[in-house]
């Protein structure tokens, strides 16, 4: 990143943007059919229909719901803090979308269809134009950029994510958003402990933080050689596949913790409708409602993109070498079947009490992940 | 084991066996109590045996100082114990332990915390015996101050009305004098090569100019030095102190405050400032002997109006002296030599002259001179006694007070330093002015009419006060008839001392010549 | 002033992150509600790791925003919400005069840095360029080997005391040092004393 | 880099590792015993306590010199200072057991903190590189805060640990920006190669060099509540529980005064121009804190009626002396102060503690009126320290401010005025500290007075202090030896540039 | 590149506005962000020097600033906390039982 900032320039720019623009829409449509999927299978486990009239078996349903959200009448309540009341959904959504800048959608160096021809075009024209640019289009890396520390960049901006639902808990200043701000603070740091711990032993054996990187070592045995399937870094043979205890159950704490941090059932005690009418957005409506609804989503894709990366070797699989083109198929799948089992699982498990939840969190998780350290370590120095 | 070092310790010994002998405390406070004052009696005339013993291995013809030991004790910064004695302190040393056992005598009545009372006199003791043995400034020092917190304790718990305010003008007056002072020793230690506090080595030193202190640093230290011991004299202006805590002191404190712990003031002016910046003394000589003098007359007419016979008797101390300050600056043989008398002879005098105080305020608990009046009939032996004693102390011939008076005087009238002979003159009047207070006090104490029926019935003094009284008295009358046995102690050290100051004899001629 | 003529993109990420600071820091001392307070400074601390950023530090710049923005600042606002603190009343305040000292003392503060600051000139930047993670893992685990395991003892430290001040007083134990407090200063408590006492 | 290089050796930060590891013990111990386990908890802590204080007189073993790149030294000064704070620290387990039990407050965190306090400034004391002046120097301070506020129910604790807490964070982020500034003009966080780069002019950046040394001693001059950044100390004093106090007081004045040799009368001690200049600047300021340290703390002490609010400006006062034998660079006589210092300090705090009775509820001075002789072996002990810290003889208090003085007068003779003002202000000392001893025993007896309790090991804790403080009143021959000339800062490099 | 003055005048106008800031701020949570304020720009300093010297020593020293700011944020809300529970006032003026 730094060095993207003392060396940039204008078609860098432009591209990123380009890309950025691309991903952005493409996270917001999985985001709208999530929403869609979700009520759509919640539906079938409870055994009634769901959304089925908007388009075809309601497929435009997300698209209704947006309008709908715009057109609502936007209402700030008397008693709230007007400016921070308004920035919240903001401070939840944009950490949340910044995240996508080092999403490794698919392997480096794509061949683009027609790239020749848009390389040659982009770089006569402005050439006439005097600008002297010198683009090359023949082939793409489906990211924004990689960075030196792309996981921690990820950590960062996530925990930034918290600081919405604290503001939109407190500016709210009712009691119901005050407990909701604060269960749900207290949880996603909690829990974004064992994340990130549990996140340290796949780190041992990749050995860097750059989350391309990372996705790329585990293309190994044909596409195959995912993390939890020992990685590759363990060096060769058979003894590699040791690392795979470890990397197995730091997947188990990700997941769980990720749940977590995202709010999901079942720790989904900050929003829990029974006891707290809505959580930390029970005072917002229309748009503002739905800049938290659509950073929620974000924010699950985001950890469904890191498991993928982290742990199912992102947009690895079989004949990846062939058809470079299956990478983003291969990653969009593993995500989507990440948002699957969060729906799997509301629509089956109960929720937890608070203290249980706390207790979980501290004196479960956070000492697995530590001892899950540990045993990432040792088979580290003894593999080696 | 050294003969100094036996003695004084022994009373610190003391107060460590007093306290273990309170350890089994069986309850019946009387007993103890009496147990705890015989105890303390036993070690301070234990004490005072072992002085005479030193006494009696002193050999007057030697000016330096004996009965030497001499150990290393603070290694790093050159500090040794060295104690011994010479001229100007063996007589001191013998009146200390002189007057504790009878300071503990006068302390017969006092019934409140008697354990304490006795460990702090023992204290004391150590202590005051300690600044005269010292022959090593820094040791000096130490014991210098551990005079004061015994002292302090004895005014503040055992004292009068004002004791409280007494005990803490008392203290922090002698603590500014004496840490200038400590300041002066640092630098003189300094100046002196920053290897040794040793007084002997250090006054050699100075007197053979291999230690060179710069003119106006002299000046700076002298007064730091002078300003401690002024305080402790007291010199006027710095008397004031003196009799507050004369007054709130317990009678024993009083005697001892008067007859010992004045002293070393004077003892220092003659250990330090004498020998250790002698042309600053010569300069300052006719200021010191003009303060002496103001403390005189002022402290003889400031006792004449007492109402209270405690303060009359400490302001006639704040007179007497002077004439001891006055004899030191003389610079002459008989006026130090007197001085040094004066010092024994006021102790004697003036301690006795509190016990007897003591003893009547015991009987009537006020001290107002106005209430009392024709008390020798009922306390015919008291009254003679007390008569002999101010007697002594206002200098009747043949009495101690006598000797010193006379000596200072003659040796003053012979002095080089400048305008002595007027000084001289005033001082002389001094001792008139004394006879008339003491004189006044007595024939309104002791004659006339019985104005108060209380006095009628008054006791005369018991066995335990006339064993305290009768020993001062005999004193007082030895000194005053054979004063030479006293004097040949100190002669040579004082001549040394003298020497140091206006060097050989030779020069003193010389300074005549100047005038 | 030739070093505004060869302005760069580098100069354009540093003054928009600078002047973000330093607006928000103002945020942070002026405002009277300490929510906006963290939050100004949730902004200081985030235009700083932007500029950590233009200076290489990568690493710092992510831990700078995980540990401060991401912990300490959560830890801020969540007491301020715990402890549900609103606006403060505009209160006489006792000691108006430091308020008078501040801006003085803020200027002759700047003013000292800053003359200092014109001795040093524009000394070229090393071409060694720290900053990645692997420079930081290193230099940790060799040279700052001793205070960075001594950190656990901090952390433990901190979180024995935090954990002790901020746990809340059961009835229990307020009646347990009730109790005890009288006995100890009952005077009756002597002759109940166990047998390891001993009377002054 | 090659981990040999760095030389590693264990030895030399044994005693931190063993008070370290003693905390984490405890804390194990209480959360897996029942309530009351104070007397298990007190005895591991002492254990471990004593250990250290092997470890630290086999440090020399370990040989002079600095380890783990540089991190931490052995020398004397570290080993004198470790060893002052190691007995305080003993000193104050000892009369935590009674305070803890007479206040129910839990036992097994105090212990904890109290050893988490001592490795803090055992590796203050050991500091050789920046890095671990501030680490030591926080693990320390953090520690004290939440011990100031240990009586959590009382307000007045609380308050005291907030203030403490709020002031003492300040003055790290001022010593911290001095630290900054510093390696920014040397390139260099480590204290010796600090000494050289100055030395060798190597400084690149002189003036932010000042600056920086200017701010760290404002930080320093925070942390041991010298004038004018003592506003803290009465307030955090008088809130906190006594035995705090005590320790507060003491112990980590000690652990950041040897920091503060390290870093100014080693550091900054440099030759060359600059070193001479920077030099000459900091003994300056030290020299003018030091006067208005010991002025203001005995002036205000003098208006005190609250005892422990008179001892912490007497502390006040304390740190100004402190700070005279500073100006010498001589580590001897300033070590020797801070042991005489902290014996008789804890040893007063002690008695104070057992006579406010449970809860400090008698910290007036008029509530001590006439029990002087009620409990005759706590008043005089008392007297005793008190008269210790006035600079009494025959006690310990006199004969390290002798040090001190003489130290000064002879190592800076630009700077003799300051003994002077030293000496007026032991005068000025006197009479404050005579005022507790007026009451106690020349005043009538107040009502209501309860004859306290003294433990078995509180009555221990008093009599080490006790006899501390008159043996090195007395014979201080032997200890200031062991510092003695080997603790003469600066010996390898060059001479001070005191003219 | 950056002048390096620059990074120091900014961290240097940043540490004072949070010196003034502890002078004007009479809430305690406020104060302490202050403090913390002062602690992040002298981070500033030591990154900036780092860069500019070229050794990762500043860089880690800047670690080690906000593991003790971490703890020293835990230990100072654990305090704030405390109080707040026996006084309901984060006013350090009103916090007067203790008087200045």
């Amino acid at each position: 990143m730094s060095s993207l900032i003392n060396s940039i320039d204008f078609p860098y720019v432009l591209g990123a943007l380009i890309k950025v623009v691309i991903f952005w829409i493409t996270i917001m449509i999985i985001c709208a059919y999530a929403v869609y999927a979700e009520r759509r299978v919640l539906a079938v486990i409870q055994n009634r229909l769901g959304p089925n009239r908007v388009g075809w078996q309601g497929l435009l349903q997300p698209f209704a719901d947006l309008i709908k959200f715009i057109f609502k009448e936007d209402i700030i309540p008397m008693s709230v803090n007007r400016a921070l009341y308004v920035c919240a959904p903001i401070i939840s959504l944009v950490p949340a979308m910044m995240v996508l800048i080092v999403y490794p959608f698919g392997p480096d160096n794509l061949p683009l269809p027609g790239g020749e021809f848009l390389t040659q075009t982009i770089n006569d024209l402005t050439t006439k134009l005097g600008l002297g640019w010198n683009v090359d289009l023949r082939s793409v890396n489906l990211h924004v950029t990689h960075f030196n520390v792309g996981i921690l960049y990820i950590f960062a901006m996530t925990g930034l994510g918290v600081y919405g639902i604290v503001v939109a808990g407190w500016a709210s200043n009712s009691k119901y958003s005050l407990l909701g701000g604060l269960r749900s603070s207290a949880q996603m740091v909690s829990y974004e402990l064992g994340l990130s711990l549990s996140v340290v032993a796949v780190l041992l054996m990749a050995g860097t933080l750059d989350l391309t990187e990372i996705v790329r070592q585990q293309s190994g045995w044909g596409g195959m050689r995912w993390n939890i399937f020992g990685g590759t870094s363990a060096g060769e043979g058979l003894k590699s596949l040791a690392m795979a205890i470890p990397a197995i159950i730091a997947f188990f704490i990700y997941l769980i913790s990720a749940i977590a941090e995202t709010n999901r059932v079942p720790f989904d005690l900050p929003e829990a409708e029974t006891e707290l009418v809505a959580g930390f957005h029970t005072e917002y409506s229309a748009l503002k409602f739905a800049l938290f609804f659509i950073a929620e989503y974000v924010n699950m894709t985001t950890v469904s993109v890191l498991a993928t990366s982290l742990f199912l070797g992102g947009w690895n699989g079989p004949f990846i070498n062939v058809f470079p083109w299956l990478g983003p198929i291969y990653f969009l799948g593993k995500v989507f079947f990440f948002l699957f089992l969060y729906i799997w699982l509301r629509g089956t498990l109960p929720r937890l009490r608070y203290d249980q939840l706390m207790n979980f969190g501290w004196k479960f998780l956070l000492p697995a992940a530590l001892f899950n350290i540990a045993l990432a370590a040792t088979i580290a120095v003894l593999v080696y | 084991m050294n003969l100094i070092t036996i003695t004084t310790f022994l009373p610190l010994i003391g107060a460590i066996l007093l306290l273990l002998l309170s350890l089994r405390d069986s309850g019946d406070q009387k007993a103890a109590n009496n147990l705890y004052r015989y105890a303390t009696l036993a070690i301070t005339l234990v004490t005072f045996l072992v002085s005479l013993v030193i006494l009696a291995r002193y050999d007057s013809s030697n000016a330096a100082a004996q009965l030497v030991q001499k150990n290393p004790w603070i290694g790093s910064l050159g500090v040794y114990y060295h104690v011994g004695i010479d001229g100007l302190s063996i007589w001191l040393v013998i009146l200390t332990t002189f007057l504790m056992p009878i300071a503990v005598l006068a302390s017969w009545h006092v019934t409140k915390r008697v354990r304490e009372y006795m460990l702090f006199m023992l204290i004391l003791e150590t202590g005051m015996i300690g600044v005269f043995v010292s022959l090593d400034m820094f040791l000096f020092y130490l014991f210098f101050e551990i005079t004061l917190i015994p002292m302090y304790f004895l005014i503040g718990v055992w004292g009068g009305e004002r004791r409280i305010y007494a005990a803490i003008k008392f203290f922090v007056y002698t603590v500014v004098g004496s840490l200038l002072m400590l300041v002066a020793i640092i630098a003189i230690y300094f100046y002196n090569g920053g290897t040794t506090f040793d007084i002997v080595e250090i006054t050699n030193n100075i007197q053979t100019g291999k230690t060179l202190i710069p003119g106006n640093v002299q000046v700076w230290l002298w007064l730091a030095f002078a300003l401690a011991f002024c305080i402790k004299v007291p010199l006027f202006p710095f008397h004031t102190w003196l009799p507050d805590a004369h007054v709130e002191a317990p009678t024993a404190g009083s005697i001892i405050l008067a007859g010992v712990l004045l002293k070393m003031g004077t003892y220092g002016l003659m250990r330090f400032n004498l020998p250790f910046f002698p042309s600053v003394s010569q300069k300052a000589a006719p200021w010191m002997m003009g303060l002496a003098v103001i403390g005189i007359i002022y402290g003889a007419l400031v006792a004449m109006v007492q109402p209270d016979m405690k303060k009359l008797v400490a302001y006639s101390s704040v007179s007497h002296l002077g004439f001891v300050v006055l004899g030191i600056f003389a610079f002459t043989d008989q006026g130090m030599q007197g001085a040094l008398y004066q010092m024994l002879a006021h102790g004697i005098s003036t301690g006795a002259l509190f016990l007897g105080v003591g003893i009547i305020y015991d009987r009537r608990h006020t001290r107002q001179i106005a209430d009392f009046g024709g008390i020798s009939t009922p306390m015919p032996q008291y009254s003679t006694l007390f008569l002999i004693v101010a007697l002594s102390s206002l200098g009747l011939p043949l009495l101690n007070g006598f000797i010193g008076e006379f000596l200072i005087l003659l040796g003053t009238f012979a002095s080089p330093v400048p305008h002595a002979k007027m000084f001289a003159v005033l001082a002389a009047l001094g001792v008139i002015l004394s006879a008339v207070y003491l004189l006044w006090m007595i024939q309104r104490v002791f004659f006339g009419e019985i104005t108060k029926k209380e006095n009628a019935e008054l006791k005369d003094m018991d066995g335990r006060e006339v064993l305290a009284m009768v020993p001062l008295v005999v004193l007082a009358i030895v000194m005053g008839v054979k004063p030479m046995t006293f004097l040949r102690g100190s002669e040579k050290t004082v001549t040394l001392v003298k020497e140091y100051v206006i060097g050989k004899p030779a020069k003193v001629a010389e300074n005549h010549q100047d005038k | 002033m030739e070093q505004f003529a060869q302005i760069q993109v580098s100069h354009l990420f540093f003054l928009a992150f600078a002047s973000l600071a330093v607006v928000a820091a103002f945020n942070v001392i002026l405002q009277r509600n300490p929510i906006y307070s963290a939050i100004g400074l949730i902004v200081v601390m985030c235009s700083l790791a932007g500029l950590f950023l233009t200076l290489s530090a990568e690493f710092i710049a992510a831990i700078q925003i995980i540990v401060y923005a991401g912990a300490i600042m959560v830890l801020f606002v969540f007491v301020i919400m715990l402890l549900n603190i609103r606006e403060e009343d505009a209160k006489a305040d006792r000691q108006k005069y430091l308020k008078f000292l501040a801006v003085p003392l803020f200027l002759a503060l700047i003013g000292v840095v800053m003359a200092a600051l014109k001795t040093i000139g524009n000394p070229a930047a090393s071409s060694n360029v720290p900053g990645t993670v692997e420079n930081v893992a290193e230099g940790m685990f060799t040279n700052y080997l001793l205070p960075f395991e001594a950190t656990s003892v901090l952390i433990l430290m901190a979180i024995v005391g935090s954990m002790f001040l901020a746990r809340r007083e059961s009835a229990e134990d307020t009646n347990e040092i009730e109790t005890a407090l009288n006995a100890a200063n009952q005077p009756t408590a002597v002759e109940e004393s166990s047998e390891e006492e001993v009377h002054a | 880099m090659q981990l040999t290089s760095l030389n590693l050796n264990y030895a030399a930060i044994a005693p931190e590792s063993i008070v370290s590891v003693a905390a984490v013990v405890i804390m194990l111990v209480d959360a897996f015993s029942k309530k009351g386990a104070r007397k298990i908890n007190a005895g591991i802590t002492l254990v471990s306590l004593v250990l250290a204080l092997i470890a630290v007189f086999g440090l020399n073993s370990a040989g002079r010199g600095s380890y783990f790149s540089g991190m931490i030294v052995v020398d004397p000064i570290r080993v004198f200072f470790s060893v002052t704070i190691l007995i305080v620290s003993i000193a104050v387990t000892l009369l935590a057991s009674q305070f803890l039990r007479d206040e129910a407050l839990p036992p097994g965190e105090f212990f904890a903190l109290i050893l988490f306090a001592t490795a803090g400034m055992l590796l203050l004391a050991g500091a050789g590189d920046l890095v671990t002046v501030f680490l030591g120097l926080e693990i320390a301070s953090i520690t004290t805060y939440v011990m100031a506020g240990y009586r959590r129910y009382d307000t007045r604790a609380s308050e005291s640990s907030l203030k403490y807490f709020l002031l003492g964070s300040f003055a790290t982020a001022f010593l911290l920006y001095g630290m900054s500034l510093v390696y920014g003009a040397t390139a260099t966080t480590n204290l010796t190669a600090i000494n050289q780069a100055i030395a060798e002019g190597k400084v690149q950046f002189p003036a932010l060099l000042m600056i920086g040394a200017a701010l760290m001693l404002v930080g320093f001059g925070f942390k041991i509540a010298s004038a004018p950044f003592h506003l803290w100390t009465p307030d955090v004093y008088e809130g906190a529980p006594t035995i705090v106090t005590g320790f507060m007081g003491t112990a980590p004045k000690v652990a950041v005064f040897a920091a503060f040799l390290h870093t100014f009368a080693e550091g900054f001690n440099a030759g060359g121009p600059l070193g001479s200049q920077l030099h000459h600047v900091w003994v300056t300021a030290v020299a003018i804190i030091a006067a208005l340290t010991m002025t203001i703390g005995n002036i205000v002490a003098l208006s005190q009626k609250n005892i422990k609010r008179m001892l912490a400006y007497s502390s006040i006062a304390h740190a100004g002396y402190a700070l005279v034998g500073f100006v010498t660079s001589e580590a001897a006589p300033v070590g020797f102060y801070l042991l005489v210092y902290s014996l008789m300090s804890v040893g007063a705090f002690a008695v104070i503690q057992l006579l406010a009775r449970a809860g400090d509820q008698k910290v007036e001075a008029a509530d001590y009126a006439g029990i002087g002789f009620q409990t005759p072996a706590l008043s005089f002990s008392l007297a005793i320290f008190l008269f210790s810290l006035a600079g009494i003889p025959p006690t310990a208090g006199f004969m390290s401010k002798f040090f001190i003085f003489k130290s000064a007068w002879d190592g800076a003779p630009t700077l003799r005025w300051l003994v002077v003002v030293a000496v007026i202000n032991s005068i000025i000392s006197v009479y404050y500290y005579l005022y507790p001893i007026v009451v106690m025993f020349f005043r009538p007896l107040a009502p209501g007075f309860v004859k306290p309790r003294v433990s078995t090991m509180t009555a221990v804790a008093l009599a080490l202090a006790l006899i501390g403080t008159l043996y090195l009143g007395i014979l201080p021959n032997r200890v200031m030896s062991s510092i003695g000339r080997s603790g003469t800062a600066n010996t390898a490099l060059v001479q001070p540039a005191s003219k | 590149m950056v002048p390096l003055s620059w990074y120091l005048a900014l961290s240097a106008v940043l540490f004072t506005i949070g010196v003034a800031g502890v002078l004007i701020q009479r809430n305690a949570i406020v104060l302490f962000m202050c403090i913390e304020l002062m602690l992040n720009s002298v981070n500033l300093t030591l990154v900036a020097f780092s860069r500019f010297l070229g050794d990762v020593t500043g860089q880690l020293f800047v670690f080690i600033v906000m593991v003790v700011a971490a703890a020293e944020a835990a230990v100072g809300l654990a305090i704030i906390i405390a109080l707040f529970r026996t006084r309901e006032t984060l006013n350090v003026d009103e916090a007067d039982l203790l008087k200045l």
